[in-house]
């Protein structure tokens, strides 16, 4: 495959970060959830920002018309902020909207065309009921050909979860593992939906089992209370409820600012160093069903553009939407060989303790997909790791200089991946 | 006259209607494309012919879904009736979706990536609705 | 209204466009018709374009969801032409969806990123039923506040138009008269989806009622027949059917190159010179109903980025979604002054003779509005015209050099302005 | 405690429900925001208190729909019966949009801009989809 060194005509910054509570809120909008993250981002500029100084806004969003019948969200958005007349873009690329709306953002400062622009996203789902979400998601497959098969979102990766099994030896426990790890880093996030581990979920049935008096469940550990149906249901299997991300609503959103400008918001700006995009078929026409092209690329692409090394990389918030998208995924950036992930996740290597930290936050399986909010707040993360200011899930005897996001749409048909510095 | 009907989704299923299985031939490098493209992904040649496909082939990948579309669910699949759905590989060479007939979908573990399948046809739908769907069983 | 005068880093021409028949084509999908305006814009390169070499594709589609149950539309559309592993995204913004896919091509090669760049738009509406298509363009206005109301897209344009004749008293009859003048040009269209005037479609209706035996129409010119509510009835007062464009399949696309690159496609190329693009809140929050901040931000951004000004301009292609857009946005890219459209359709200033030719095309209204790929097929227009290339509907006795598309979403919350040289 | 909710959609739904419509109103600069804002579009200030309009107003956009929205189809609106949207100016200064009720939507020349209207409140669905939406009527 070959990647083209490219350059962007200028540098860019993250300089503001912004996240809302992830979960299940009924009486919030979309229009709610982003001013909530955008109240935060506000109160993260060191600096300060006022929000008239803003030039543009990219928003992403994938399912707002199954779930607030409302397209054209961008400017309604910026309408809230108070940005009119400033331009605001919906970007809809399923899962990586909001990771491609930042990559929309950096090259449109790049372009010379702005100093200060937002870049954010936001989902709304809870409106809709579980066979809802499923039909609404499952509109980013191919709808000719993946959804009369019968295919769903989860049934999709379920599938590359079969052929990785094959190929490779994975067992189920191997899923399993991915899920506990982002449970455990999510108890230490306040932000995430499941802010608890998987452990404390066993022992909390277990407990209300006690008090109801019912049969006490037997489990050793969560490994078995994973492999128990009653616990851990299938959704498609080999793809269960554990391992799946919830159903979640939430936004996210960066303020993103020219290198030249950066110091001037704060003494700490995160640099995005690198930025890569690419795009994949749908999975059935894919030549190796265990890897996802889309994210290579752009991965290769970033590197390049970055002139770093996976070996370089310290800590990487990576696309869980499903356990198995993790394992492909930490491969595809190439941390671990094809392959590799099975050993790298059987001896704790991805642990936030492990010498390749991944999803410090919780990822999407704890902290919650609010599936166009995701890319944004994997950054989010990322800033926040940077900068000292994680708290509780602070990466322990690393001072992050180099960070990586890997943000999948889809089965994988696109991927965005962005590169961080701290200088 | 199959081989005077374009490229496109509406071809191909009037194609599955009729019981074939047919994809998209290059004339310029010979790649096959299931399901048909008008141009070719390989060298980029407009100039395509049909072929028909055996319908011989092997799961390539699988999955038995519990919590399913809509459109399962009123076919009576559920969590307690789950389906499914895979990836076939076929003799000549390409992949594609498609339902999967004639196997224990409350038994997951008893598929096997690799195993032979052969095409079937399934009729949905009535009058304008009506359409048929692709689909492999066992052999 | 204080427009800071924005440069990008690099210039951008258009190399090739293409466009595909507009209509009703029950057996094409999206991706049909997006391949169908791809290979027309192959042939259009004058000197030949590999689609290995195209870096990105940046794609406009607003309602893929509703009409084909499709989110993630842009990779699928890469995947069929060939691009993988490249980037493909899709912008949504209501029916300015591929005018700023456009705009997002250009900063794109002005950031430095790639040097040649797909940008178009696709559309597949007829599969829904006119109900289908209200609710789903419905999903435009602000689904909080605008549809509760009943408000259609129809309606809340029919609101403006109320406004506009309270204001600057326009009758419905000015409202016709656009209609009268854009089906002339559409009549010269081949590609148009009514490739006929009003008095065509007005005569064929008496020659079939004769034919018929059937009561003789008396109508004695086009202003008569479309008052007539038989013939021309009310979608939304003072909206009638001849107002509003029609529910259309359609695709467009444009090839964009870095400026120093382009004379290695074409001798000819269209250089985009000016873009802007703006966002306005919904009907109800604007201070003046009769106008869209959004279309002026951008129409004053785009002027000065170009270093023209209105009375430059030799022809445009005006978004004319409903009859009282085209007089709105005429006055909003500053053609004529407030209200003073009246007189300009009166006199027949706009007609394709006139001193500002306006959508030579047939406009939306005549030519067909597939939403998410009416902003490229604008811009496909200005290159078929600034090279001569027009056919019957070529402009007369003017040798265009200097040119503008205005492009609106939903009512106009988002407005993207391009203009272009001839060199 | 109407002034300790959120400035929420949610929020003014339930003061319609409870027949009382309402602005948020900035505490630093006056401004109105009509449906309510949680942050100042004016003055990017995010100090709002709840503020209650007395619903008079005047018609200042308006249509009558033939081919209108699903809902609108249910609740018996179509091409022989059309129904009147409007946005109305408030005595405060803010706009909305609204139905707008008791007017002859079959003769929309009649209806002018400028004429006086007055608030309504207009109930939809049962139970748990009950919903009150906003409404105008002439005065
Ligand atoms: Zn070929
Ligand atoms: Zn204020």
């Amino acid at each position: 495959m070959y990647v083209k060194k490219r350059r962007l005509g200028r540098g860019v910054a993250i300089v503001g970060a912004g996240v809302s509570k992830f979960g299940s809120f009924s009486d919030k909008t979309s229009r709610d959830l982003f001013i909530e993250a955008f109240n935060e981002l506000k109160q993260s500029v060191d600096r300060g920002i006022d929000p008239k100084d803003i030039e543009a806004l990219y928003l992403g969003n994938h399912i707002g018309e199954y779930c607030e019948g409302q397209s054209l969200m961008a400017p309604i958005i910026a309408g809230y902020l108070g940005m009119i007349p400033k331009p605001a873009t919906r970007v809809e690329n399923a899962c990586v909207s909001s990771g491609v709306a930042l990559r929309e953002g950096i090259i449109a400062i790049a372009s010379g065309l702005y100093d200060i622009v937002l870049v954010g996203g936001v989902e709304k789902m809870t409106t809709l009921s579980t066979e809802g979400v499923t039909d609404a998601l499952g509109s980013a497959l191919d709808a000719l050909y993946e959804t009369p098969a019968g295919f769903t979102f989860p049934g999709i990766y379920a599938a590359m979860a079969t052929t990785y099994m094959d190929k490779y030896g994975a067992k189920e426990e191997h899923f399993m593992k991915v899920a506990i790890k982002n449970h455990n880093n999510g108890a230490l996030n306040p932000k995430a939906q499941f802010n608890t581990t998987i452990k404390d979920i066993m022992n909390g049935r277990i407990a209300k089992a006690k008090q109801k008096g019912q049969p006490i469940p037997t489990w050793v550990d969560e490994i078995e209370f994973l492999k128990d149906p009653k616990a851990n249901p299938v959704v498609a299997w080999p793809m269960k409820l554990f391992d799946c991300s919830p159903i979640t609503d939430g936004a996210s959103c960066l303020l993103l600012v020219a290198e030249e400008v950066a110091k001037s918001f704060t003494d700490t700006p995160v640099y995005v160093i690198g930025t890569g995009q690419g795009s994949d078929y749908p999975l059935y026409e894919r030549e190796d069903m265990t890897t996802i092209l889309a994210a290579k690329f752009a991965a290769q692409e970033a590197y390049a553009m970055a002139g770093v090394k996976p070996e370089d990389i310290q800590i990487a918030e990576v696309h869980d939407c499903f356990t198995i998208a993790e394992l492909v995924g930490i491969e595809d950036i190439g941390f671990f060989p094809s392959g590799g992930a099975i050993k790298a996740i059987e001896e704790g290597l991805t642990a936030r303790d492990g010498a390749k930290p991944i999803n410090t936050s919780g990822g999407l399986k704890s902290k919650g997909h609010p599936v166009g909010a995701t890319g944004t707040a994997q950054a989010a993360e990322i800033w926040l790791q940077m900068r000292g200011q994680a708290g509780a899930r602070q990466v322990p005897g690393k001072d992050i200089s180099l960070a990586l996001t890997h943000n999948v749409g889809g089965s994988g048909p696109t991927c965005a991946i962005h590169i961080y510095e701290r200088r | 006259m199959v081989s005077q009907k374009e490229f496109t989704d509406a071809a191909f299923n009037q194609l599955l209607g009729e019981g074939k299985l047919m994809a998209s031939r290059c004339k310029k490098c010979g790649a096959l494309h299931l399901p048909p493209k008008p141009i070719c992904v390989n060298c980029q040649e407009g100039n395509m012919e049909w072929t028909i496909l055996k319908g011989k082939g092997k799961l390539a990948a699988f999955t038995t879904i519990a919590v399913g579309l809509p459109r399962m669910i009123q076919e009576g699949y559920g969590r307690d009736n789950p389906y499914c759905s895979g990836i076939v590989e076929l003799e000549e060479g390409p992949r594609i979706s498609a339902r999967i007939l004639d196997v224990d979908a409350r038994n997951p573990q008893k598929l096997k990536v690799g195993m032979p399948l052969v095409v079937d046809f399934l009729e949905r739908g009535e009058g304008e609705n009506k359409r048929t769907l692709l689909a492999f069983k066992p052999v």
